[in-house]
């Protein structure tokens, strides 16, 4: 690890246009899946993203590498604005930046070998110079994730879940990256299963420096491998800290309450645990809440500020070094200043921007899909 | 470890089960299991022997008159069975049987082309709407709903009374943009949904060239749907021939051995005098639409990830 | 007596031209009135089988069920259709993993759950609604007249959730089984559900089967937890002494195995070796054997049975000792 | 819903647009001309070429488009070349046995299918579910002329159950009310003469039913198996409901999704197979007005047919789309 | 409903018959078109018309016919005490009136829908549209109430017989100028006609116009009372059955109880359930047509000589053909005066055909043959047989087929009649009236596209034959014509077939004419 900055993200914003016409579609709103995000990374480090099922995790770790386009702001990886790159120069620009999936299988091409899998890459880059230095690289993959060499002739069915995924990092890895975005690495994996994973990541990069962006909604797992962890809520980040920090003092009302909310394998804790529970749901990002987005589930939610002004990430007097939060209170909170008091649930309208309905034109076109 | 979406790992089951490679031995292994599935692999194998092998099968030139001498259609005379003719002749006085068999080959010339050229247009048309998707994919799918809301036969019928000089082909093509449509939504929505697969973004984010992508993973990963239709349309294909040869809008060469043409002005003519001029080809339709339906139902069924278990 | 009585209870698929599968194999426990019953286990283990053996909901073909299960003295397994549906939400409810495609999407929330008053209770349409809406109201439903007129799809996975809770509770049932009731939904609804499980179960009095593969949800609210592998239990214990000292190696690797958020960072995770699909068949030895980190010769040639241990149970020949905190070692 | 349904009419619009484009360059370039059709036997070549003149077929083919669309809008489709008639108004004459038919063939298919299908996926797998399957299989594919024939053959003919063809006996002197044979009967209490129409009517539907049946009933049973298979199936069964309840209250409503949007797939089927079995059958309806107007290139009555088999299959399929909304209140939510 | 079957058993009056399609209208004029005609001549009478079953003369309307000044006067005798359905009274003035309107017809329009008035009266009083020549009519006059002359610029071998064709149909002047019967307007691609011609149909024929339903296809005309011919007949509806398969079902089940053409296959069949399949003597011709300017090969009469001998036509009307046809000698049926009986058909002879053929240099001969589709013709019942049974004739010695099919009004009569793209054609006439150069004049008049020939010296003769006014001169003329083209051999007459018609058991008096001019006023239900 160390402080040269490998990645840094500023006010990034992915507006998905919500489509609806009569005769030609127009856009009668936006997902704010990501909402002005600034964030870095530095080289060598695993970053850890939480955050609640579709509060833009996903959306952030693909718009960093240019696989969903960004409405705005930039994403400067070793010096070159990756959000302003186009065609070819793109293309190469990829191969330092790498992406591992959650669904293991579903991000293996079924019709293609491991062999082909982890050649096609090299293949883009023209890294496959001769057969000879092509299969000792691919030998040397293999070794990496723990694969037998048996596996090249095999096809992705032929695997275990987990034994897929680490073809899934092979294939990242067959390209030399610096950058390796895994997106829910583990969470589709077994339980007994995962561990194997987890360590398999860290090992990797302590052999090859590679830096980490981690997403995950399991708050356990994104410590127990980050170094420092972002949380998000609603497509922006809330709180960002070293992970033991982030555990020791959350300062974020909603990072406290995501804390308390993880069961741990331990009754001991588990009785003593005092859980914040949070009342309602998230909103829908189609339309988030104004001011703090937080604020509608928010027990420490005040009369002033909280609900019209939008609070700003920030470092906080007193908290670790690199610690920032995003709450107008975040300080009073801590020193118990305020107190938690009852949240009324607020209806989460969901309805036409709902993402459980599916959006077609006609029946028929639902049919097919 | 806490909340394993164990709704997501079914989803990978399934994909294991539909998986490429896998798909097609498993489907295999289970239509090996499934009678229907060997009905309709046996009448259409034997079918295509029929077809491959009918000019030496046949006991006589179809086309020679043998009893045209014999034939006397004022007096309703059509000679039945006898010597050497087991089924009689036509209203030529050509051998019944000998017509039938070599009926196969050009009934499957008629069938396969036209499932052919469907599915090159269409294909085609899905092709670069699931690929491109954006504005190609609104004009050319607006395209494709004028070709659907046009009734299937209305349409086949449009076109063959389009053809300027009409011959074999104009009946090919004109059974053939019938399934166009269908070819193209189906391989567009099968592109479409590869288009934002996991492993087609793991391509992309590989570097490899678009139309690397298009190509190599998102196109053979969308055949499997498309060859079950195939099969299917082979069947409807031959079926929707026939009907334009009775509505008089099929083979102009009206002494070809084909089973739609035969069908058509037998049951216009001689169901009265002789209905099995109408029965045999009839039969024969019949029983090869039933070989390439029951094999296209049977590969959808074993395709189909739900039957898996 | 227990409130539910399970012996032996063995399931066993058969399709056509395939070989048998034994899901749930030799399942016995008990559930006592207002306990808390937790069964942990990975996926394909046979949780599922299990509570829906016990409601009887699997398919009438395709498989068998044999043993016994006895609710209040009652063997359910010998019931006829009919007398067990009138079991079926009024003496045993129900909660599924996927809140979601568990509700109909096509009617109103109102009706799903006036469904079940109307059939056990006898109630007319209209008095239902009002006991539907006070229900809603129980389960922490914002606003519950309203949501009784729409439809699974307005609602957010978490208010689905606990409608689905509200249909089953609605009779007050005696046992209530809850498959995965978390799964999937987010961490903070998570909490917000289980703690609503706990309060209800505890105001009434209800016994809970509580499934799941989570094992700190366990932690958090059973009496007592089974730990399922292959079809069968391999270690029953109180909760506190499950995780203070796990006794067979897959209880022990899967604690091991999993990052616990209090534990620090850079602590090596200890994975299980292998996968579930290295299993052999119960019948020929232990079906954990292949992953075993403790395996000796007898486990691949005896099938270990279910005895008694330090006031649990245990299916294991060479238990983790309590000392042997760093067993395990030899996962890799 | 209102707005829903304004939506789905307005984006018909283009298709039809563009269909009208396709279909007038289409028939502008056939051989022949309408003249030729006009004149039979006697047209010699001046005489066509005068005629050509006459109608303005020598003029460029846009304006020839843009006038032909003015006449369109304004519901002017021009008279058939064979009959001199205005087109619209034949339409108007055929249109009732056509729907006549139709509703009958899709009353019959969905009636049978339905049901069939859902006891067929009710017994998976029993003798009675592969024989519906085999059945349909087999009714896929036979000719729709060709079974027409046979079942002429076979219950008017040898059995003498059913008349062999038309819409009604000519002398039973039935009064014309809207032009729906049945309809009219009951309307002027001529029962008899709705008898009659309906005993016209029940080979011909048949026939034509064939096809639109098999596919109802697959799909049903599929999508019931589907169901069948929905957790909250399981939802419902822990509730302690009884079967029936399940069935009906459960079961059938979401299973009717798929099959709605079948049926309405099946119109456009049913139109083309209508050509057929009118023909078969002896009925004047549009189908026969197609054939005919094909025959001896009818221009205007083929613009119109074609037109007007798109606007029907488009409104179907927006009936469908409603009645989807109706059954499916995700889609209402739009 | 008050069912009429069920009313009385047996004689009801009602005649219903089977037409194989809708009528256009019902203004004889404006018509060309069987199945309109055969309605039409139910309502309406001509001066003149065929004796029942022959192409000879009989009064009508007319009760005598005079022609004077070397045929361009005709002066007609009426019948007395005809009125039309309308109540008003027939006389010269009626009969002045039609001719008068006809030639005085305006617009574009209505003049091109006059198809038989153009031909035989070749031009109009003013002429819109292009192709009609000179006007043969002068003027008419009524010069009693019962006597009306017609005047013409010039004298034509089609008349008197041409005063018979149902087009020249006399229409109530009262009727006609009530309801607008001149106006035909056309928008588009279609023409529309006048309340007189869709809904009020005025003639003195033995029935009266009753409805038309256009939703059941059916048209009802009633009985005249005091019509001179006594129809037997209460009702005649045409019911319309466009499938041929659906007319035969229709008569065998009693629906209807009669119709025409039935397909020689079903004579027996037909017979056999009782039904009266009534042969007419063959008024027409089917030929296959040569075109010379085709292949040069066919300029030579020999190859044309090899391809007549080459057709087994015996054989082809045996086995194809309804009984009654006979195989063509020349290119006018027996009936016509001018038939020549001294010529003999060319008999099938492949070797001689052969032989003709490396005479000529020809073997190996390719020719592109044209057959028409979706059509059938009373000459021609089914132009895909036809041409199978000659095509593999031709084939038997030694010459190459191209089968080219068109659409009959999808480019077959352009083709072949206008643009001479074939070698080979099949075509056929049916006649209009008993004269011969309404058939051969026709085809070999002057010089066709469609057969590709120059020849002055037919040519001559043919004109020759047509201008001689006295019968019996016009008659030997034409035998010798005839001869003359069978020498020539333009192209080879194939056969006379003869079309059918058919009704059931109970009808009695259905008389049928070569001409297809059957009048049912002599019919009755027995
Ligand atoms: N292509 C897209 N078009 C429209 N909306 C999208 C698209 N992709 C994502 N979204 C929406 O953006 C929001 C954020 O999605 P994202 O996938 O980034 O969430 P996430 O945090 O990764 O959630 P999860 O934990 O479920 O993976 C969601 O509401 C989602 O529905
Ligand atoms: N209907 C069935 N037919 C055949 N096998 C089945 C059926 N249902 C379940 N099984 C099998 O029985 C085993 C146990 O399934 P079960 O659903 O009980 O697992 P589970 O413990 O609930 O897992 P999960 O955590 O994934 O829900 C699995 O291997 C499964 O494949
Ligand atoms: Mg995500
Ligand atoms: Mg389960």
């Amino acid at each position: 690890m160390s402080d040269e900055v490998l990645v840094e993200i500023s006010d990034l914003k992915v507006h998905f246009p919500i489509k609806h016409g009569v005769v030609f579609d127009r856009t009668i709103g936006h997902v704010y899946a990501v909402d002005g995000v600034d964030l870095t990374i530095h080289k060598g480090e695993t970053y850890g993203l939480v955050g609640e099922s579709g509060c833009g995790k996903s959306t952030l770790g693909r718009a960093m590498l240019r696989l969903t386009e960004p409405t705005s702001g930039s994403v400067v990886f070793d010096g070159t604005d990756v959000a302003k790159l186009k065609g070819e120069t793109l293309r190469k620009a990829r191969r330092r930046m790498q992406m591992i999936f959650q669904d293991p299988l579903s991000s293996l091409d079924p019709r293609q070998s491991v062999e082909s899998i982890l050649v096609e890459g090299m293949r883009a880059h023209g890294l496959d110079k001769d057969k000879e230095s092509t299969a000792k690289r691919l030998r040397e993959l293999l070794a990496a994730v723990g694969l037998p060499e048996s596996s090249l002739r095999k096809y992705p069915h032929e695997f275990s879940g987990g034994q897929r995924q680490r073809i899934g990092i092979a294939r990242a890895l067959a390209v030399e990256p610096d950058l390796i975005v895994a997106d829910e690495p583990v969470s589709a994996l077994d339980v007994s299963v995962q561990a194997q994973v987890v360590n398999l990541l860290e090992e990797l990069q302590d052999n090859l420096g590679l830096t980490y962006l981690v997403i995950a909604h399991d708050l356990a797992v994104v410590r127990h491998i980050s170094d420092r962890i972002g949380v998000m809520y609603l497509g922006s980040l809330v709180e960002e800290a070293d992970s033991d920090a982030l555990y020791e003092q959350p300062l974020h009302p909603y990072t406290k309450a995501l804390l308390s909310a993880i069961p741990v394998p331990d009754p001991v804790v588990e009785d003593s645990r005092e859980q914040i529970l949070l009342a309602g749901d998230l909103p829908s990002p189609a339309n988030p809440p104004n001011g703090c987005r937080f604020h509608t589930r928010c027990p420490w939610k005040q009369e002033t500020r909280c609900d019209t002004e939008r609070p700003a990430l920030r470092e906080v007097e007193g908290a670790a070094p690199g610690q920032r939060v995003a709450c107008h209170w975040a300080e009073d909170i801590r020193d118990g200043k305020i107190k938690p008091h009852e949240v009324k649930p607020e209806l989460v309208e969901t309805g036409a921007l709902n993402p459980d309905v599916p959006h077609v034109a006609s029946v028929v076109e639902a049919m097919e899909s | 470890m806490t909340n394993l979406l164990t709704r997501k790992k079914d989803k990978v089951d399934e994909l294991a089960a539909s998986a490429g490679h896998s798909l097609a031995q498993q489907a295999i292994r289970r239509m090996a299991r499934s009678p229907v599935a060997i009905v309709g692999a046996v009448i259409t194998g034997l079918f295509l022997l029929l077809a491959i092998f009918a000019p030496l099968l046949a006991p006589k030139d179809p086309y020679e008159r043998y009893l045209q001498g014999e034939v006397v259609l004022g007096s309703g005379i059509i000679p039945g069975p006898r010597d050497g003719f087991p089924l009689g002749v036509d209203d030529f006085g050509r051998d019944l049987l000998s017509r039938l068999l070599v009926g196969a080959q050009q009934t499957l010339l008629v069938g396969v082309m036209a499932t052919l050229i469907g599915l090159a247009i269409g294909m085609v048309i899905g092709g670069l709407a699931g690929a491109f998707g954006g504005w190609v994919d609104t004009v050319l799918m607006r395209l494709v709903d004028v070709m659907l809301s046009i009734p299937s036969l209305l349409l086949a019928i449009s076109v063959a009374a389009l053809a300027a000089k009409p011959n074999q082909w104009t009946v090919i093509i004109a059974v053939a943009m019938v399934s166009v449509p269908i070819f193209a939504r189906l391989l567009r929505g099968t592109m479409l949904a590869q288009r934002g697969s996991d492993h087609v973004l793991a391509a992309t984010s590989l570097g490899v060239k678009r139309h690397t992508i298009v190509l190599r993973h998102m196109l053979p990963n969308s055949l499997g749907p498309v060859i079950v239709q195939a099969t299917l349309t082979l069947a409807t294909s031959i079926i929707e021939a026939a009907a334009l040869s009775f509505l008089g809008l099929g083979d102009p060469d009206p002494s070809r051995a084909e089973w739609g043409l035969m069908l058509g002005k037998a049951a216009k003519q001689f169901l009265d005098i002789r209905p099995e001029l109408a029965f045999y080809p009839a039969i024969a339709i019949i029983i090869v639409a039933l070989g390439f339906t029951l094999l296209g139902e049977s590969m959808r069924e074993a395709l189909d990830p739900k039957n898996r278990r | 007596m227990a409130l539910l009585e399970v012996r032996d209870l063995k399931v066993v698929f058969q399709r056509k031209g395939e070989r048998p599968f034994t899901a749930v194999d030799g399942m016995s426990f008990d559930v006592e009135p207002g306990q808390t019953v937790g069964l942990v286990g990975e996926s394909g283990c046979g949780k599922s089988v299990t509570s829906l053996a016990i409601m009887r909901l699997l398919a009438k073909r395709g498989n068998k069920v044999t043993g016994s299960v006895k609710f209040e003295g009652t063997e359910l397994l010998s019931l006829s259709d009919s007398q067990m549906r009138d079991r079926r939400g009024r003496d045993l409810g129900m909660v599924f993993q996927d809140p979601l495609s568990s509700l109909n999407p096509v009617i109103p929330i109102g009706l799903q759950v006036t469904e079940v008053l109307e059939r056990h209770r006898g109630m007319a349409r209209k008095k239902a609604m009002v006991d539907a809406a006070e229900l809603l109201d129980k389960v922490g439903i914002p606003d519950p007249n309203r949501r009784l007129s729409e439809y699974p799809h307005q609602l957010s996975g978490g208010m689905r959730q606990r409608a689905l809770i509200a249909i089953a509770l609605a009779c007050r049932p005696r046992l209530l089984i809850a498959d995965e009731p978390t799964t999937a939904l987010d961490v903070t609804i998570q909490a917000q559900i289980l703690a609503l499980l706990q309060e209800l179960v505890r105001d009434t009095d209800t016994a809970l089967i509580m499934i799941t593969h989570d094992l700190g949800v366990v932690a958090g609210l059973c009496d007592e937890v089974n730990v399922l592998y292959g079809g069968r239990i391999v270690e029953r214990a109180q909760r506190h002494a499950l995780f203070a000292e796990p006794r067979h190696p897959y209880t022990h690797g899967l604690l091991a195995s999993i990052p616990r958020l209090d534990a620090g960072r850079g602590e090596k995770l200890v994975p299980i070796r292998g996968s579930v699909a290295d299993n052999i068949p119960w019948d020929s030895g232990c079906a954990f054997a292949p992953r075993c980190p403790n395996k000796i010769d007898t486990c691949v040639s005896v099938t270990p049975s279910l005895e008694e241990d330090r006031g649990g149970l245990l299916r294991c020949h060479n238990p983790v000792l309590p000392a042997a905190a760093t067993a395990g070692e030899g996962a890799r | 819903m209102l707005r829903f349904i304004v939506r789905r009419l307005l984006q018909a619009i283009p298709t039809l647009i563009i269909l009208s484009i396709l279909v007038f360059a289409w028939l502008r370039s056939l051989p022949g001309g309408p003249a030729g059709a006009m004149l039979g036997d006697k047209a010699t070549p001046e005489r066509v070429a005068e005629l050509n003149a006459l109608m303005g077929l020598d003029q460029p083919i846009f304006i020839q488009y843009f006038k032909f669309l003015g006449r369109v809008l304004t519901g002017d489709f021009g008279n058939s070349l064979i009959s001199t008639q205005p087109v619209l108004s034949e339409i108007g004459y055929a249109l009732p046995a056509t729907i006549e038919l139709s509703v009958a063939a899709l009353i019959l298919a969905v009636g049978f299918g339905i049901p069939l299908g859902y006891v067929a996926a009710r017994f998976r797998g029993g003798f009675l579910d592969n024989a519906t399957i085999m059945t349909t299989l087999v009714g896929v594919a036979v000719p729709v002329f060709f079974l027409g024939y046979l079942l002429q053959f076979v219950f008017s003919q040898k059995l003498g159950i059913f008349p062999v063809g038309g819409r009604q006996d000519t002398l039973i002197g039935a009064t014309d009310v809207t032009g729906f044979a049945v309809l009219d009967g009951i309307l002027t209490q001529e029962w008899d003469a709705s008898w009659d129409a309906l005993v016209h009517l029940a080979l011909p539907a048949a026939a034509l039913a064939t096809i639109p049946f098999a596919v109802i009933v697959r799909i049903t049973r599929a999508s019931v198996l589907d169901v069948m298979n929905e957790d909250f199936i399981r939802t419902a069964q822990s509730k302690g409901l009884g079967a029936p309840v399940i069935r009906r209250r459960h079961v059938l409503r979401n299973a009717l999704l798929p099959v709605a949007t079948t049926v309405g797939l099946q119109t456009g089927l049913l139109l083309g197979g209508a050509v057929l079995t009118e023909r078969v059958f002896n009925i004047n309806g549009l189908g026969s007005l197609l054939a005919e107007g094909i025959e001896r290139r009818d221009y205007p009555r083929l613009q119109a047919l074609i037109l007007l088999g798109a606007v029907v299959y488009v409104l179907v399929n927006m009936l469908v789309d409603i009645s989807y909304g109706i059954i499916d209140p995700r889609v209402r939510a739009r | 409903a008050e069912s009429q079957r069920d009313a009385g058993s047996g004689n009801t009056g009602t005649f219903i018959f089977g037409a194989a399609g809708n009528p256009k209208m019902f203004d004889p004029i404006f018509n060309d078109e069987g199945e309109t005609f055969r309605i039409v001549r139910q309502m309406y009478d001509t001066l003149i018309q065929n004796k029942p079953g022959t192409a000879e003369l009989e009064p009508s309307l007319a009760e005598k016919w005079e022609p004077s000044n070397e045929g361009k006067t005709w002066t007609f005798s009426l019948r007395k005490g005809v009125t039309f359905h309308d109540g008003t009274p027939f006389n010269a003035a009626a009969v002045c009136f039609n001719f008068d309107r006809w030639f005085n017809m305006k617009g574009k329009a209505a003049q091109s829908q006059m198809i038989y008035y153009g031909d035989v009266f070749e031009g109009f009083a003013k002429n819109e549209g292009d192709a009609t020549g000179e006007p043969v009519y002068k003027d008419c006059q009524a010069k009693d109430e019962h006597t009306a002359v017609l005047n013409l610029n010039k004298a034509k071998g089609a008349f008197p017989a041409a005063f018979t064709l149902p087009s020249l149909s006399m229409s109530s002047p009262e009727a006609l100028k009530k309801y607008n019967a001149d106006q035909v307007t056309q928008t588009g691609d279609s023409f529309a006609y006048n309340d007189y011609a869709n809904l009020h149909p005025t003639g003195t024929g033995p029935f009266k116009f009753e409805g038309w339903d256009q939703g059941k296809g059916e048209v009802t005309l009633v009985r005249n009372e005091g019509h001179w011919t006594k129809p037997k007949l209460e009702k005649i509806i045409f019911k319309v059955i466009k499938d041929e398969n659906g007319r035969k079902q229709a008569l065998a089940s009693g629906d209807i109880q009669g119709f025409d053409y039935p397909a020689p296959a079903d004579y027996q069949l037909l017979r056999g359930q009782g039904q009266n399949v009534l042969i007419r003597p063959s008024f027409n011709i089917l030929y296959l047509g040569i075109n010379q300017k085709g292949n040069p090969k066919l300029q030579d009469v020999k190859v044309r000589q090899a391809l007549a001998y080459g057709i087994n036509r015996e054989q082809f009307v045996r086995s194809k053909l309804a009984e009654g046809s006979e195989v063509a000698t020349q290119f006018v049926p027996k009936a016509i005066s001018g038939y020549n009986d001294q010529l003999q058909a060319i008999p099938y002879d492949p070797e001689r055909a052969k032989q003709l053929l490396r005479e000529a240099g020809a073997e190996g001969l390719t020719l592109k043959f044209y057959y028409p589709t979706e059509i059938t013709r009373p000459y021609m019942p089914n132009p895909a047989d036809t041409f199978t049974a000659i095509s593999e004739d031709l084939k038997a010695i030694g010459i190459k087929i191209e089968p080219i099919a068109k659409p009959w009004n999808g480019g077959y009569k352009d083709d072949v009649q206008k643009h001479g793209k074939q070698d080979l054609h099949l075509l056929g006439w049916t006649g209009d009236y008993n004269d011969a150069g309404n058939f051969v004049g026709t085809f070999f008049g002057r010089e066709k596209p469609e057969f590709g020939f120059n020849n002055p010296e037919l040519f001559n003769a043919l004109s020759q034959a047509d201008g001689t006014v006295d019968k019996a001169a016009q008659k030997t003329a034409y035998q010798q014509v005839n001869k003359q083209i069978m020498d020539y051999l333009p192209a080879i007459p194939i056969a006379y077939p003869t079309p059918a018609l058919v009704v059931g058991p109970k009808v009695q008096g259905m008389v049928a004419s070569p001409l297809t001019d059957e009048r049912f006023f002599s019919v009755s239900m027995g």
